[in-house]
C-alpha cells in the first residue's frame, strides 16, 4: 500500500480537509491548516516539476482517457497550479497573520477558501468537458459565498449579482457541452478535439459562441464584465485579490486551452479574442481613471490587465503566449500585493475612498511604499516584473510584424500611469493628517513582503524562469502533441 | 404514441413555464415551475431514464419547490409591490 | 394513433422544438423580470430545458432503460447512460445553486427590504 | 405602473426583448433541426455500456455515476456541501444550541397530523434506505434516497413538536460521509490492484451481478453519497424553516455582525 504523488492530490487534499472541517475546529487547527494546505500543494507542485518537464503527467481516474476522466499536468497547467497554490498561500497567510475580521477566520470561510483553490486546480487540470463544468461550479459557488461572506447589504448584493451572472454563464457553458456531446459523442477534450473538425461549420460557430459567452462571463471579458467592479468592491479586499489573482486566471487559462485544443486553426477565433481583449483593456483603463474607491479602481485595473493577457494569448505565437503566461503570474502577484495593501489601508482608515486617504502614506509608510511598488510594477517600469513580461509580449508582437497591439499596450500603460500616480499623489499628500483608526499586525506585512520580493526577483532575473514559460507556451500551442499524448500515437 | 405523449407534455411544460414567468403572484409562479418540473419527470420516464426521473421528482419538484416557497414566504407574494 | 410522430427524426424534432421554446421563455424571463425570485426561477427553467434537450436527443426510440432487469441479460439496445448520469449530476448542482441564491435573496431582503435587481445600488460608481 | 410614459417604455423594452429572444430561438432551432437530429453513431456512452458488465452493477447509470464518472459525483457532492454551508451561514443559526425549538407555524399541529407523521416517518426512512441500498440494482440511488430520508426528517420537524434535529450531529454525518468518499477514492489510488483515484478495489465478480452485495465499492460509495446528500438537504431544509416564520427584519438590522 503506497500513496503515490499524483496530480489528483491538488483536488483531493483540499476536499478532504474541507469536508473534515468540524474536526479542525475542535482541535484548533483551522488557521494552520488553512495556510498549510496551499503550502503543501505548492511543495507538491515543485516535487512534481522535474517529472513534468520531461513530459506531461496524465492521471487516469477509473477508466482510461477517451472513455473516462483524466487529469493532465503538463508544463502549461503546472504554471497555473503553482500560481494558484502560491496565491492561495499568500492570501491565507495574510488572513492568518493580520488577525483579519472574524468572519474570514471561521469554519465557513475555511471551507470556501479551500474549495475555491480545489475548484481552480480542478478546472486547470481536468481533461474532460463535463468535469470542467463541475469544477467551474465548485469554484463559482465558493466565490459567490465568499463575496457575500460579510453579510451586510453591500456584500450580499455583490454575492447575489455574482451568483446570478455566474449561473447564467454556467447554463450557457453546459449548453455548449451538451451540443458537443450530441455532435461528437465524446466528452474527453482530446477526443472531442479530434472530431471537432467534423462538426458542420454553423454548428461549430454556435458551440463556440455559447462557450465564449459562458467562459467570457467567468473570465471577465469585455461585453460580459459589467458586474466585476461591484463584486470586487463589495467583497473583502483579500477576497477580491483572490478572485482577480486566481479565479480569473484559471478561467482565462481554460478558455485558451479550449481554443488551442479544439480548433485546428485558431486564427479566426484568436483574432476575435484579441479584439475582445483590446476592447476590454482600453475601456477598463479609461474608466479606471475616474474611480474614487480604491477597490473599484483596482478592479478596473485588473480588467485592463486581463484584457492585455487575452490580447497576448489570442495572438497564438510562441513568444507572445509565453509572455502572456509570464504576465499572468506577474499580474497575480501584483494585484494580490495591491489588494492586500488596500486591505491594510481599509482597516486602518475605515474607508478606501480617494478623498479619505489623503496623507495616508505617513500614517502607514510601509503599506504606502508597497502600494507604490505594486503600482510601478503594473505600469511596467524596470526593474520590476511587469516590465519583463510586457517587454516580452511587445517583442513578440514586433517580431511578428504586427504593430497595432504594441501601440495599444503602450497607450494603456500611459493611462495606467495616469491614474496610479493620481492615487500615489493623494497617498503622499503633505496636507493630509490622518490618524490610523485601528492597529495593523506587523506580521501582516510578511506575505506582502514576499509578494514584493518575488516581483523584484522576477523583474531583475527573468532568466530564472523563462524556460518554464517557453515550455508552457509550447505545450499550450502544440495541439498535435496534446492529442497524441492522450489518445495514443495512432490518432 | 411516444411522440404524442411528448408533445402533450411539452404543451403542459410550456404552459407551466409561461405561468412561472408571467404571473405577478410569486406563489403561482413557483407552482408554475413545479408544473414544469413535473412535466420533465414525465418526459424523463418516456425517455427511458428512470434514474433521472426519480432525481427530478425528488430534487426538482420537492426540494426545489420547497426552497422557493421559503423564499416567497420571506419576500412576500406580490411581485409588483417589491418593484414600486 | 399519430404513429408518424414516433419516427426518430420527428421525435427528435419535437424535443428540439419543445426544449428550445422552454429555454427562450426562460431567457426572456431572465432579461425582462426584475424580481430576484423571478430571475432565479427563469434560470431554473433554462437549466431544465438544457437537461431535457440532452437526454431527449441522446435517446432514440426503441431503446430500453440502461438497467438489467428481468428478461434482459446483456447491455445492448439500451439508452446511452452517460447523458443520464450527467443530467443527474447537473440537477443536483442546479438545486444547490438555486438554494444558495434564495438564501442570499432572503437575507438581502431582510436587510434592505428590496427584492428588485434594478434597484440593487449599494455598490455603484462614485 | 399607471403613468402612461412608463407603461409605454416598458412596452417597447418588452417588445425588443421578445424580438431578441425570438430571433435567437429561430437561429438555434434552424441549426439544431438541420444538424442536430441524428444521434451520433459511436459515442463514449455506448463504449461504456459495452464495458459495463465489468463493474458488475446491474444499473448502468449507477456505474457511470459512481464509478466511471465518480469524480464528477465527488464534485457534485462538494457543490451541495458548499451550498449547505453557505445557507447555514446566511440563515445563520447552526452554531447555537441544539435544543432550540424550531419556530414553525403559530398554532400547534393537530393530533392526527402528529400521529400520522410519526407513523409515516419509519416508512419513509425505510423507503429511503431501500432506494439508496439498491442503487446499483434498480433505478434510484444515493441522491434520490438521500432526499427521501431528508424529507422524512423534515416532515417530522414540521409536524412533531417534540422532535429535534441536532445540528452538530447532522454536521458530523456530513463531514464523515464526505471524508469517507474522498478516503475511498484515495484507497483506490493507493492499492496496487487499481492504482487510480476512486478505483473499484473490492472484488466485484460479474457472476454476482444483480445481488445486493455485488459491484465492489459502488454500493458503499452510493451509501456514503446517500448519507451526505440526506444530511445536507436536511440541513438546508432545517435552516430555511427555522427562521422562516419570524418576522425580524428590524432585529437583524440592529446587530449587523452577529459572529
Amino acid at each position: 500500500m503506497t500513496l503515490p504523488l499524483t496530480p489528483v492530490w491538488f483536488v483531493a487534499l483540499p476536499l478532504l480537509l474541507a469536508f473534515a472541517s468540524p474536526l479542525w475546529v475542535r482541535y484548533r487547527l483551522l488557521m494552520p491548516l488553512l495556510v498549510g494546505t496551499p503550502a503543501l500543494l505548492l511543495l507538491l507542485a515543485f516535487v512534481l516539476l522535474p517529472e513534468v518537464r520531461t513530459g506531461p503527467l496524465l492521471e487516469t481516474i477509473v477508466i482510461a482517457p477517451p472513455l473516462g476522466i483524466h487529469l493532465q499536468l503538463d508544463s502549461a497547467s503546472w504554471i497555473l497550479v503553482a500560481l494558484i497554490s502560491l496565491a492561495g498561500l499568500l492570501a491565507t497567510a495574510f488572513i492568518w497573520l493580520s488577525d483579519a475580521e472574524p468572519y474570514l477566520r471561521d469554519r465557513r470561510a475555511f471551507v470556501f477558501l479551500l474549495l475555491l483553490i480545489a475548484g481552480c486546480n480542478g478546472m486547470v487540470l481536468t481533461g474532460d468537458l463535463f468535469n470542467l463544468y463541475v469544477f467551474l461550479e465548485i469554484a463559482g459557488v465558493s466565490a459567490y459565498a465568499l463575496s457575500a461572506l460579510r453579510r451586510d447589504a453591500s456584500a450580499l448584493e455583490a454575492g447575489l449579482k455574482y451568483l446570478i451572472i455566474g449561473s447564467v454563464a454556467a447554463v450557457f457553458f453546459l449548453f455548449s457541452v451538451v451540443l458537443i456531446y450530441l455532435q461528437t459523442g465524446q466528452l474527453n477534450m482530446a477526443a472531442v478535439a479530434a472530431r471537432f473538425g467534423g462538426i458542420p461549420a454553423p454548428m461549430q460557430l454556435l458551440i463556440g459562441l455559447l462557450m465564449l459567452v459562458g467562459l467570457g462571463i467567468k473570465a471577465e471579458l469585455f461585453p460580459f464584465n459589467f458586474w466585476v467592479p461591484d463584486v470586487y468592491q463589495g467583497s473583502h479586499p483579500v477576497l477580491a485579490g483572490l478572485f482577480s489573482g486566481l479565479l480569473v486566471k484559471a478561467f482565462l487559462f481554460v478558455l485558451f486551452h479550449l481554443v488551442f485544443l479544439l480548433l485546428a486553426d485558431p486564427q479566426v477565433a484568436g483574432l476575435w479574442l484579441m479584439g475582445l481583449g483590446a476592447t476590454t483593456m482600453l475601456i477598463a483603463e479609461v474608466v479606471a481613471l475616474r474611480q474614487e474607491d480604491m477597490r473599484r479602481m483596482l478592479a478596473y485595473s485588473s480588467l485592463g490587465q486581463i484584457g492585455l493577457i487575452t490580447l497576448a494569448l489570442g495572438f497564438g505565437m510562441q513568444a507572445t503566449t509565453a509572455g502572456g503566461l509570464f504576465h499572468m503570474v506577474n499580474h497575480t502577484l501584483v494585484k494580490l500585493l495591491l489588494f492586500l495593501t488596500a486591505a491594510v489601508l481599509l482597516r486602518s482608515f475605515v474607508s478606501a475612498r480617494l478623498a479619505d486617504l489623503a496623507g495616508a502614506g505617513r500614517a502607514r509608510p510601509l503599506a504606502a511604499a508597497l502600494f507604490v511598488l505594486g503600482a510601478l510594477a503594473v505600469m511596467g517600469l524596470p526593474p520590476l516584473s511587469g516590465f519583463a513580461s510586457k517587454l516580452w509580449i511587445l517583442k513578440g508582437f514586433a517580431e511578428a510584424g504586427v504593430f497595432w497591439p504594441v501601440a495599444l499596450i503602450l497607450l494603456a500603460a500611459l493611462i495606467e500611469a495616469g491614474y496610479y500616480f493620481r492615487w500615489i499623489k493623494v497617498l503622499y499628500d503633505p496636507n493630509g493628517d490622518l490618524k490610523a483608526a485601528a492597529p495593523v499586525e506587523r506580521m501582516a506585512y510578511v506575505p506582502m513582503g514576499v509578494a514584493a520580493g518575488l516581483i523584484i526577483l522576477l523583474g531583475v532575473a527573468p532568466f530564472l524562469v523563462d524556460d518554464l514559460f517557453i515550455e508552457g507556451a509550447q505545450t499550450l500551442l502544440d495541439r498535435g502533441a496534446a492529442l497524441s499524448a492522450v489518445l495514443g500515437a495512432g490518432s | 404514441m411516444i411522440g404524442l405523449l411528448a408533445l402533450l407534455l411539452f404543451a403542459w411544460m410550456i404552459a407551466g413555464a409561461w405561468v412561472a414567468i408571467s404571473q405577478d403572484d410569486l406563489l403561482q409562479s413557483v407552482v408554475g415551475l413545479s408544473l414544469v418540473s413535473l412535466g420533465a419527470v414525465g418526459q424523463f420516464f418516456l425517455l427511458q431514464a428512470p434514474d433521472v426521473a426519480l432525481t427530478e421528482a425528488a430534487i426538482g419538484v420537492a426540494a426545489g419547490s420547497f426552497v422557493l416557497l421559503m423564499g416567497v414566504r420571506q419576500l412576500g407574494r406580490h411581485e409588483d409591490k417589491e418593484l414600486k | 394513433m399519430l404513429a408518424f410522430l414516433d419516427d426518430p427524426k420527428i421525435l427528435h424534432g419535437i424535443y428540439v422544438l419543445g426544449t428550445l421554446t422552454l429555454f427562450f421563455i426562460g431567457l426572456y424571463g431572465l432579461l425582462a423580470k426584475r424580481h430576484l425570485l423571478k430571475v432565479l426561477i427563469s434560470i431554473a427553467v433554462m437549466e431544465l430545458s438544457v437537461y431535457l434537450l440532452f437526454v431527449g436527443l441522446a435517446t432514440s426510440p426503441g431503446e430500453t432503460a440502461p438497467i438489467l432487469s428481468d428478461g434482459l441479460t446483456e447491455f445492448a439496445g439500451m439508452a446511452d447512460p452517460v447523458p443520464q448520469a450527467l443530467t443527474l449530476t447537473a440537477i443536483v448542482i442546479g438545486l444547490a445553486v438555486l438554494a444558495l441564491g434564495v438564501s442570499l435573496a432572503v437575507q438581502y431582503h431582510r436587510l434592505t427590504g428590496k427584492a428588485d435587481i434594478a434597484r440593487m445600488t449599494e455598490l455603484k460608481e462614485l | 405602473m399607471t403613468a402612461v410614459p412608463l407603461r409605454k417604455r416598458v412596452r417597447v423594452k418588452t417588445l425588443l426583448l421578445v424580438l431578441l429572444c425570438g430571433w435567437l430561438f429561430a437561429v438555434h432551432l434552424g441549426l439544431l433541426l438541420q444538424y442536430g437530429l441524428d444521434g451520433q453513431s459511436a459515442s463514449m456512452g455506448d463504449a461504456l455500456l459495452a464495458r459495463n458488465a465489468e463493474t458488475a452493477s446491474a444499473n448502468a447509470v449507477t456505474s457511470v455515476v459512481v464509478s466511471y464518472r465518480g469524480f464528477d459525483t465527488l464534485g457534485e457532492v462538494t457543490v451541495l456541501f458548499l451550498a449547505a454551508t453557505g445557507i447555514g451561514l446566511f440563515f445563520g443559526r447552526r452554531d447555537r444550541r441544539d435544543s432550540e425549538v424550531p419556530e414553525t407555524a403559530g398554532s400547534p399541529p393537530n393530533e392526527m397530523m402528529v400521529t400520522g407523521v410519526r407513523l409515516l416517518f419509519p416508512v419513509l426512512i425505510l423507503l429511503g434506505v431501500y432506494v439508496v441500498v439498491h442503487g446499483h440494482l434498480s433505478p434510484g440511488g444515493g441522491f434520490q434516497g438521500g432526499v427521501i430520508i431528508a424529507t422524512a426528517f423534515f416532515l417530522r420537524l414540521l409536524a412533531d413538536p417534540d422532535f429535534r434535529l441536532s445540528h452538530t450531529r447532522v454536521g458530523l454525518l456530513e463531514s464523515l460521509s464526505g471524508s469517507g468518499f474522498v478516503i475511498m477514492g484515495l484507497l483506490g489510488l493507493s492499492l496496487a490492484g487499481t492504482a487510480t483515484f476512486l478505483g473499484n478495489f473490492l472484488p466485484h465478480p460479474v457472476a454476482d451481478m444483480g445481488r445486493l452485495l455485488s459491484a465492489g465499492v459502488i454500493p458503499i460509495i452510493y451509501c456514503l453519497v446517500g448519507v451526505k446528500v440526506g444530511a445536507e438537504v436536511a440541513a438546508i431544509f432545517g435552516d430555511m424553516l427555522e427562521r422562516g416564520g419570524e418576522h425580524e427584519a428590524a432585529q437583524v438590522k440592529d446587530k449587523p455582525e452577529a459572529e
